[in-house]
């Protein structure tokens, strides 16, 4: 029955990349050698080991892989530390797709779109990213503005390198918080960085990364002239179902899980500030 | 597995480093048998023993608990013992006003010279809890294959 | 008594002893007395209450109040008076910040009380003496004191305050109650009596940790209960065997230190007798290291982090007489 | 989840003759987190120390799991081999599938289900492990040897020449012990006094010793390495710096009639007095329980004599604060008490005497001046039986179970040395065996048979009664030739069994050192560390941990002396990392634990806490010292929110292991 | 409509529990609570049971889902076997109110199986109040304590019961009973539910109505002030939401058994401290927010995402069982003065 929510299915960790020294990649395929599941960019999974807990992720791989999703996951509690320590072959639970994930085919399309991102806030972004960059006729220009505390933060350095940086479609800026040797790119915090680089007020914005990073770059983005109704987040807060109905991931009568986790900032002005 | 049918209850025994186990020890080196339904857990003192483990063992499906420590006054770290053999007189006093079978556990004091004592003390206590059956008071039935 | 409460309350505020006032507050119904924060004499005059069903024990809520800023006064009951000591010998609050006031009890009553002897639609009730009338939409009818008393009441076990800076009328004494009757009742019986009681008893547990909240001795920063890495963390009683385990190891992480202030079956919407199985620790203690009242005095060493060395052995629980 | 290795030991056919160690590696090896297992004849072996290290180092462990034998005997091996290759050693877990599993299981197919079993809960356990970094605490470069016989003196002595300051603790006013009490020594018979007293006044000459005599050790605070050992020095009423030695007091003394505890009660002494003419420290005593002066204030001709103005009747009991690098215990021992022997009628004839008291009798220094007199009446007995195992291997309960070991040769050397001075006298010895090995023992005891015609008579005594005329009747049995005896003895010498000091018990409480139901302190290892207490930076020398004679005690004394003298140069000591930590997060600072803590290891401090509101908090929390933890873990439990845990042996280790015991 | 002797009631209990599971309020250990009927069994006197009637639907722990795992693999275990069909006898007006609360929660998509399948076996046969109590505020929410809906309806007098079916499950049962029943006229139950409303008109909570909270308040009562003295009293406990026939948080828990995984579900409350707990922080810190949480779900969000239906019905459990007296009524009344 495909809508037992709450029953998951297996998925078999057939990859893991060491990103940054708490940061894992984990490529996660069916017991057939499949997908699991196929999802809008922004949306994300249960994933459990079983016996350890369940947390959601966000699915950090374009829909437009075919073969396969991928999770970067942060290292920070009981449950991501098993998952560390996974070795590949490892099977784990899974179930989703969750959330709304981002209108890249609707309110996105045929709009500029500003990436802003900081250390692991990547992650759900690497996903519409890849996606926008999969389908490149859909939009306008595409930037990124990615900053993290040191280079070894960085998420996914190698594919921004490689990938993004050699993508000449699509325009990409780094930072990191403080001087570091072998580091010739720009060092600073990344809400200073979007004002000095001053994008374009017409552009569609979408921020992810740390609570204070957000504030500020919001605040920035304001004074650049950015409206609220312009910029789109990715929330994280407790979920345990993942289908709104648990009743501990709301903000106001929203369920992260289910209305969001992407929220516009003009929604979120007319809810609680709660999370 | 031998004996498919017969009924072997399952026997926790925690016994401090200094004194029990090393009475444990002894009873092994003297060959001295009883029955292989004990399993020992080490601690470093009798006192080291909180209820909860005596109670997550009955949960996970033990029949019996039996705790062995120095000697009152022979604790290796002086007075350990002593609140053990308090702590577990009110938790035994208590499982058994909840209508638990007493028997089910035990305070045994064994030193390290008493290797014939924990011999003894062990094909006691497993017979005593033989006798009463599988723990079904105290039970967790999500434990039960 | 309420007044004088009040007037006194309205000094200490006024004179600037205390900036705030924890008491009682009325409800909807007189009986559903909530506790209360109080800061301004308007707020007392409006809400503030005293009468047979502010059965709440203050003490806990000062773990709370006392990290506030400033000096709170506080309203004790005899028997909260033991909480306060016990709390304080447990270092779970700052003295300098409490001023305590005793205050008499003549025991108390408590809406479910009232109900379970029948009554239902209540609309009003009356003290007079030791008559309690209660007014319904169905009917009115009296009562002695004494037939609507908690048991915790009934069998009270000390009017005499341990601690306060003042007291608002007078102190009473340490009471010869019968408060183990029902205790010695429930050993008295054979192990399978007593496990059908219990049994019985706790499958009505619905985990809503109230005893545990309600309770002053359980101030712990995080329960182990709530803990997973406590290894025992549970949230339902996924069975039968998880509601013996919560009720086992509250009991016996409050043995010595529990005041049989009788919060825990108070608050238990199964009225699960709670407080027997802290009885049954207190008795024990009792009998077989001497008497013990745990908040009788301040720094008093708890049983379980003492002994003596001709304790008994634990196998006294085999031999004991009766069972 | 670790990378766990599981090495199955066969400990040669100790184990694998009754646990199939292939089917135990096997099924291991399933089990998660396993990636490694085997099995192997001898795992401490040093080929078997190398396969453990290989495995660590090829297949990256990160956690080792031995089944092997106890982990009391060769988890610190084991550790120190993991460790060599790099592995904290407490990733280590030792399941002890030899003393309890294959020792005491017969059936193989149930012992080797257990020691699976044993190995699952070692699994269960090492997964939880977390490396653990013992830490260091300083030596106090000074000993203290408690009791002055020959053991401490010797241990001392050993202790001083090394260089290191070392005390001595004697409860008696004078050191020596029970050899100074001894005639002379088998099997050379050289004077006891002659070979000891100059130990004795090097004792008092050596700046590194210190004698606290007449003084009693009445708290041990502490651990191996800094001891805090308080000291009560009875007050003895005369000043020890002023006091000559002159024994003017003890001859003017007017109380007369004090027994003599130094002759065993065989003659007198005064209230004032000096045990024996080489007594160490050689100052006077006042017996208060006699002294007219303490008693009633009324006397006072010590002080008149006393031309060194030492007597001091205001003296008071003063306690001593000292600390310790490492304590040697050498308590010693006494006779037993032979009232429960009434067929013996110790009690009652004066002429029945224990073997000490007949050193007493047969010592120059002694009552008799060394003639060997009957006590009763003065005159020369003729007839004398010696009866051996009085109270000594008695499972009567009467007396002792154990052999006092010394009792067949001290009878051998009196009866020698009877039939030497006294050819006249007929000597008897009722035996049940005669136990001579030692270094020329048995030579010694053919001498006293076959030289000095001493009649040794397999038997057993039954009655010993004094009758009117002065003469003792001996009932005895004779096993070889099968038939009653009635001897008509002057003297009757009983060999009392010994037994540990008194004092011991409550020592051993003080110093937390184990000891067996005979109050013999326990080594920590009968055979290979026999000097040393389990419980660490205690030691033992002479008699307290078992009957020895002189030369064996010496030896210990000695041992005990190199044990401490390596304690003692060791700069800093590691100390045990399995210690109680706080998780401060979760600590209700309510004292609890610091109740029930033997050490004080714990104390409060007040902290500010940055709560998850971004409030900050001050709170009152358990702080615990790792030097003075010893890791009991009374702590752990006493705490009611969980916040104190032990390192080792957490609480989630230990629910795993019983996890794991429980489940199948 | 239908009509029985109370005199034999046991024979219609003993009717129904034929062929399926009948649940009755009755006293267990001294608290009115739903027990299976056997024979024997007599409903309870009391006015409602301690917990409410979504035990059945919802029960307090279900598990989920079982995993075994050997090695690096894992397999899954549905756990659940076919559901036996089931009657729940004497649910009051409000609890049955409460189940179409819990159907907007469980049965929008994607719907809750587990308690889908057990409404499908469940059937709710109501019992309308005569005696209600001064806790009672189900007029609230637009229910009628003497008309109560469920598939099938009682109405218990001196002497009969009366019983009429609302749905076709209902009727399904009924048909079962009618043998044993006898046709009748509705003036009897006529009369019982006027003198019910007559009574219900005397409540001190008749005037209670939560209509303030229409409408666009969210931000402003979130924002209230009051809060902090209305949550200063609790004690954190989940009492209320426990005895609560609407609420519906559960936590989703595994359970080690040894030999395999549960995963289970479990009643949860959003008055817990961990309720909203997570490894990177809690959004939620103090009592004031998890308090503020209930009670503006009840009031307010729930209303919001639900066509203004609230999320109480007035049972009123919450108003006797709050160790600190605390409740809904208290905190609408307070702050429907800020609006």
């Amino acid at each position: 029955m495909n809508n037992e929510t709450l029953i998951p299915k297996i998925g078999v960790v057939t990859d893991i990349r060491v990103d940054t020294p708490d940061i894992k990649t984990f490529r996660v395929v069916g017991l057939d050698g499949k997908k699991v599941f196929e999802h809008i960019p922004g949306q994300c999974a249960m994933l459990s080991i079983p016996g350890v807990g369940e947390a959601m992720f966000s699915i950090t791989s374009s829909p437009t892989l075919e073969e396969y999703m991928e999770f970067s996951i942060k290292k920070c509690g009981c449950l991501t530390s098993w998952l560390h320590a996974m070795d590949v072959g490892q099977q784990i639970t899974i179930r989703g797709p969750y959330g709304n994930g981002f209108p890249v085919d609707t309110d996105f399309k045929g709009k500029d779109l500003l990436f802003v991102a900081g250390g692991v806030g990547l992650a759900p972004l690497h996903s519409v990213i890849n996606y926008c960059r999969a389908k490149r006729e859909n939009y306008g220009h595409i930037r990124i503005v990615y900053g993290s505390r040191s280079k070894d933060d960085l998420l996914d350095y190698q594919e921004i390198l490689n990938e993004w940086m050699a993508d000449p479609n699509i325009e990409v800026n780094l930072t990191i918080d403080r001087e570091q040797e072998g580091w010739d790119g720009h060092v600073g915090f990344v809400p200073n960085f979007v004002k000095e680089l001053n994008p374009d007020v017409g552009m569609t914005v979408v921020l992810c990364g740390p609570p204070v990073m957000i504030k500020f770059t919001l605040a920035g983005l304001k004074e650049l002239g950015f409206k609220e109704t312009q910029v789109y987040t990715t929330m994280e807060l407790r979920m345990k179902c993942g289908v709104g109905k648990c009743g501990r991931c709301n903000i106001g009568n929203k369920y992260v899980c289910k209305d969001g986790p992407v929220f516009r900032f003009d929604q979120l002005d007319e809810l609680p500030n709660e999370y | 597995m031998p004996e498919v049918n017969a009924y072997k209850p399952k026997i926790v025994a925690f016994c401090c480093n200094w004194c029990s186990y090393a009475g444990a020890d002894l009873a092994g080196t003297n060959r001295l048998n009883y029955p292989a339904d004990v399993k020992i857990i080490r601690v470093p003192c009798s006192c080291r023993v909180n209820p909860m483990f005596i109670l997550r063992a009955f949960q996970r499906g033990a029949d019996g608990v039996i705790l062995c420590g120095c000697h009152p006054g022979d604790c290796h770290y002086t007075t350990g013992n002593y609140y053990a053999r308090r702590r577990m007189t009110l938790l035994f006093s208590m499982l058994d006003y909840l209508g638990i079978e007493k028997e089910r556990t035990r305070v045994e004091w064994v030193s390290a010279a008493e290797g014939a004592k924990f011999a003894a003390t062990m094909n006691d206590f497993v017979s005593t809890v033989a006798a009463l059956g599988e723990n079904k008071r105290l039970e967790d039935l999500r434990c039960k294959e | 008594m309420q007044g004088m409460m009040i007037a006194r309350a309205k000094e200490l505020l006024q004179n600037g002893t205390v900036n705030r006032v924890l008491g009682w507050q009325t409800g909807e119904f007189v009986y559903d007395i909530t506790p209360a924060v109080f800061e301004t004499a308007e707020e007392l005059d409006e809400k503030f209450v005293y009468n047979a069903f502010c059965g709440n024990n203050l003490s806990k809520y000062l773990v709370k109040e006392t990290k506030k800023d400033g000096k709170i006064l506080v309203f004790l009951k005899p028997c909260d008076t033991y909480s306060f000591n016990q709390l304080l010998t447990e270092h779970r609050f700052d003295r300098e910040k409490v001023y305590a006031i005793g205050i008499p009890c003549d025991g108390k009553t408590s809406g479910e009380m009232v109900k379970s002897k029948g009554l239902s639609g209540i609309t009003g009730i009356d003290e007079d003496g030791d008559n309690i009338t209660v007014h319904t939409i169905y009917e009115d009818k009296t009562f002695n004191r004494d037939e609507i008393l908690e048991e915790r009441c009934r069998t009270c076990k000390s009017k005499k305050h341990v601690a306060y800076d003042e007291l608002i009328g007078e102190d009473g004494e340490v009471l010869d109650s019968h408060r183990f009757d029902m205790v010695a009742k429930l050993e008295a019986m054979t192990p399978d009596e007593r496990f059908a009681f219990w049994r019985s008893q706790l499958s009505k547990c619905i985990r809503c940790n109230a005893c545990r909240n309600v309770c002053p001795a359980c101030t712990c920063e995080k329960c182990v209960f709530d803990n997973p890495a406590s290894g025992i963390a549970q949230k339902a009683a996924a069975d039968s065997f998880e509601e013996n385990m919560f009720h086992i190891i509250r009991a016996f992480h409050v043995a010595g230190r529990c005041t049989d202030c009788g919060e825990c079956s108070r608050v238990c919407p199964q009225n699960i007798p709670l407080h027997l199985l802290n009885r049954k620790f207190i008795k024990d203690i009792d009998e077989l290291y001497g008497d013990y009242q745990a908040g009788a005095e301040v720094g008093s060493r708890a049983p379980l982090v003492n002994y003596t060395a001709e304790d008994v052995e634990p196998s006294i629980v085999y031999h004991r007489e009766g069972k | 989840m670790q990378k766990i290795g599981v090495f199955v030991c066969w400990c040669g056919s100790n184990i694998a003759a009754t646990v199939d160690v292939q089917a135990v590696s096997d099924t291991l090896a399933k089990e998660p987190g396993v990636v490694y297992a085997t099995n192997y004849q001898y795992m401490c072996s040093e080929s078997g120390q190398n396969l453990i290290k290989d495995a660590i180092k090829q297949y990256g462990l990160t956690g080792v799991v031995i089944c092997s034998c106890s982990p009391r005997m060769h988890e610190a091996t084991f550790r120190k081999a993991v460790a060599s290759v790099g592995l904290n050693p407490y990733m280590l877990e030792v399941a002890n599938i030899r003393e309890q599993c294959s020792w005491i299981h017969k059936d193989k197919a149930l012992a080797t289900e257990k020691a699976i079993t044993l190995g699952r809960a070692a699994i269960a356990k090492v997964q939880l492990n977390a490396p653990l970094q013992a830490g260091e605490s300083p030596v106090v470069k000074r000993a203290l040897v408690i009791g002055g016989g020959i053991a401490g003196i010797q241990t001392a002595l050993d202790i001083a020449e090394a260089g290191f300051e070392v005390d001595i603790v004697e409860k008696q006013p004078t050191i020596g012990g029970k050899m100074a009490q001894i005639d002379k020594t088998f099997p050379t018979l050289d004077c006891a006094a002659c070979i000891l007293t100059p130990k004795m006044v090097e004792c008092s000459q050596n700046d590194k010793v210190h004698i606290y005599s007449y003084s009693e050790v009445t708290s041990v605070k502490g651990f191996v390495g800094n001891f805090t050992v308080s000291i009560k020095k009875k007050a003895r009423y005369v000043a020890e710096n002023k006091c000559t030695g002159c024994g003017e007091c003890t001859t003017k003394c007017p109380m007369k009639n004090v027994p003599n505890e130094f002759n065993l009660g065989l003659d007198n002494r005064r209230a004032i007095y000096i045990p024996f003419a080489q007594a160490v420290p050689k100052v006077a005593t006042i017996d208060p329980n006699y002294c007219n002066m303490l008693k009633n204030g009324k006397c006072g001709l010590c002080a008149k004599v006393c031309t060194a103005g030492a007597i001091d009747y205001k003296q008071q009991d003063q306690v001593i604060e000292e600390r310790y690098g490492a304590i040697v215990v050498a308590t010693g021992y006494n006779p037993i008490k032979l009232d429960k022997f009434e067929e013996f009628d110790y009690s009652l004839s004066k002429d029945v005497v224990t073997s000490l008291e007949l050193e007493r009798l047969m010592n120059a220094a002694g009552p008799t001046g060394g003639t060997l007199l009957r006590p009763s009446d003065g005159t020369h007995p003729h007839t004398i039986v010696f009866v051996q195992c009085v109270g000594s291997r008695d499972t009567s309960g009467c007396g002792k179970p154990y052999c006092s070991k010394i009792c067949c040769m001290y009878t051998a050397k009196h009866a020698m040395l009877i039939r030497e001075k006294y050819p006249d006298t007929e000597v008897y010895v009722f035996y049940i065996d005669v136990r001579t090995p030692g270094k020329n023992f048995d030579e010694f005891y053919r001498r006293a048979v076959e030289q000095y015609g001493v009649h040794y008579i397999k038997g057993m005594v039954g009655k010993v009664a004094p009758r009117a005329d002065g003469k003792i009747m001996v009932q005895a049995s004779d096993l070889l030739a099968n038939e009653q005896l009635h001897i008509e003895a002057d003297m009757v010498v009983l060999a009392a069994a010994i037994e540990p000091d008194k004092s011991a018990r409550p020592l051993a409480t003080m110093l937390t050192a184990s000891m067996d139901t005979n109050d013999f302190f326990t080594e920590a290892h009968p055979k290979l560390r026999p000097v040393e207490s389990p419980t660490a930076g205690i030691f033992l020398s002479g008699v307290c941990q078992g009957p020895k004679d002189i030369p064996e005690t010496v030896s210990q004394a000695s041992a005990a002396a190199a044990k401490v003298i390596g304690l003692l140069v060791t700069a800093k000591l590691t100390t045990n990392p399995c210690v109680a930590h706080c998780n401060e997060l979760m600590c209700n600072g309510c004292s609890s634990c610091e109740r029930v803590c033997p050490y004080g290891a714990i104390t409060y401090v007040e902290k500010e806490f940055r709560m998850p509101d971004r409030t900050t908090q001050l709170r009152r929390v358990a702080s615990v010292n790792p030097a003075v933890c010893q890791g009991c873990g009374a702590c752990t439990v006493a705490c009611p929110s969980g916040a104190m845990d032990l390192n080792g042996f957490s609480n989630s280790q230990i629910m795993a292991e019983v996890d794991a015991i429980c489940q199948k | 409509m239908l009509k029985i002797s109370l005199s034999k009631i046991q024979d219609l209990f003993a009717a129904i529990a034929a062929d399926e599971a009948l649940y009755i309020p009755a006293d267990n250990a001294g608290q009115p609570q739903f027990m299976r009927w056997q024979e024997g069994l007599a409903m309870t006197d009391a006015l409602n049971t301690v917990r409410s009637a979504k035990d059945f639907f919802f029960p307090q722990t279900e598990n989920l889902v079982s995993f075994k795992i050997q090695g690096k693999s894992i397999e899954i275990v549905d756990p659940r076997t076919e559901t036996e069909d089931f009657v729940v006898f004497g649910v009051r007006a409000c609890d049955v109110r409460s189940f179409s609360i819990l159907d907007r929660v469980f049965l929008v998509d994607p719907k809750d199986t587990y308690y889908e399948n057990r409404r499908k076996h469940g059937t709710l046969v109501s019992m309308a109040c005569s005696r209600p109590a001064e806790t009672c505020f189900c007029h609230t929410f637009g229910i009628d304590a003497a008309e109560p809906e469920g598939d099938a309806v009682c109405w218990k007098t001196e002497d009969s019961l009366y019983i009429r079916a609302n749905t076709e499950k209902g009727e399904k049962l009924l048909e079962k009973l009618r043998p044993m029943m006898e046709e009748c006229g509705d003036e009897a139950v006529k009369a019982q539910q006027e003198k019910t409303h007559e009574i219900l008109g005397k409540l001190p909570l008749n005037n209670f109505t939560t209509e303030k909270f229409d409408g666009d308040v969210l931000l402003k009562v979130f924002n209230s002030d009051k809060w902090k003295s209305l949550s200063e009293a609790c004690l954190g406990c989940g009492t209320c939401t426990f005895v609560c026939p609407t609420c519906q948080c559960y936590d989703i828990r595994d359970f080690d058994t040894g030999h395999g995984v549960q995963r289970f579900r479990c009643w949860d409350s959003c008055m817990y401290s961990d309720f909203t707990l997570m490894a990177s922080g809690n959004p939620r810190t103090s009592q004031l927010e998890r308090f503020r949480q209930r009670f503006m779900h009840k009031l307010v969000y729930f209303p919001a995402n639900n066509d203004g239906i609230y999320g109480c019905v007035g049972c009123g459990r919450c108003l006797s069982k709050c160790p600190i007296s605390m409740n809904i009524v208290k905190v609408a009344k307070c702050l429907e003065g800020e609006l």
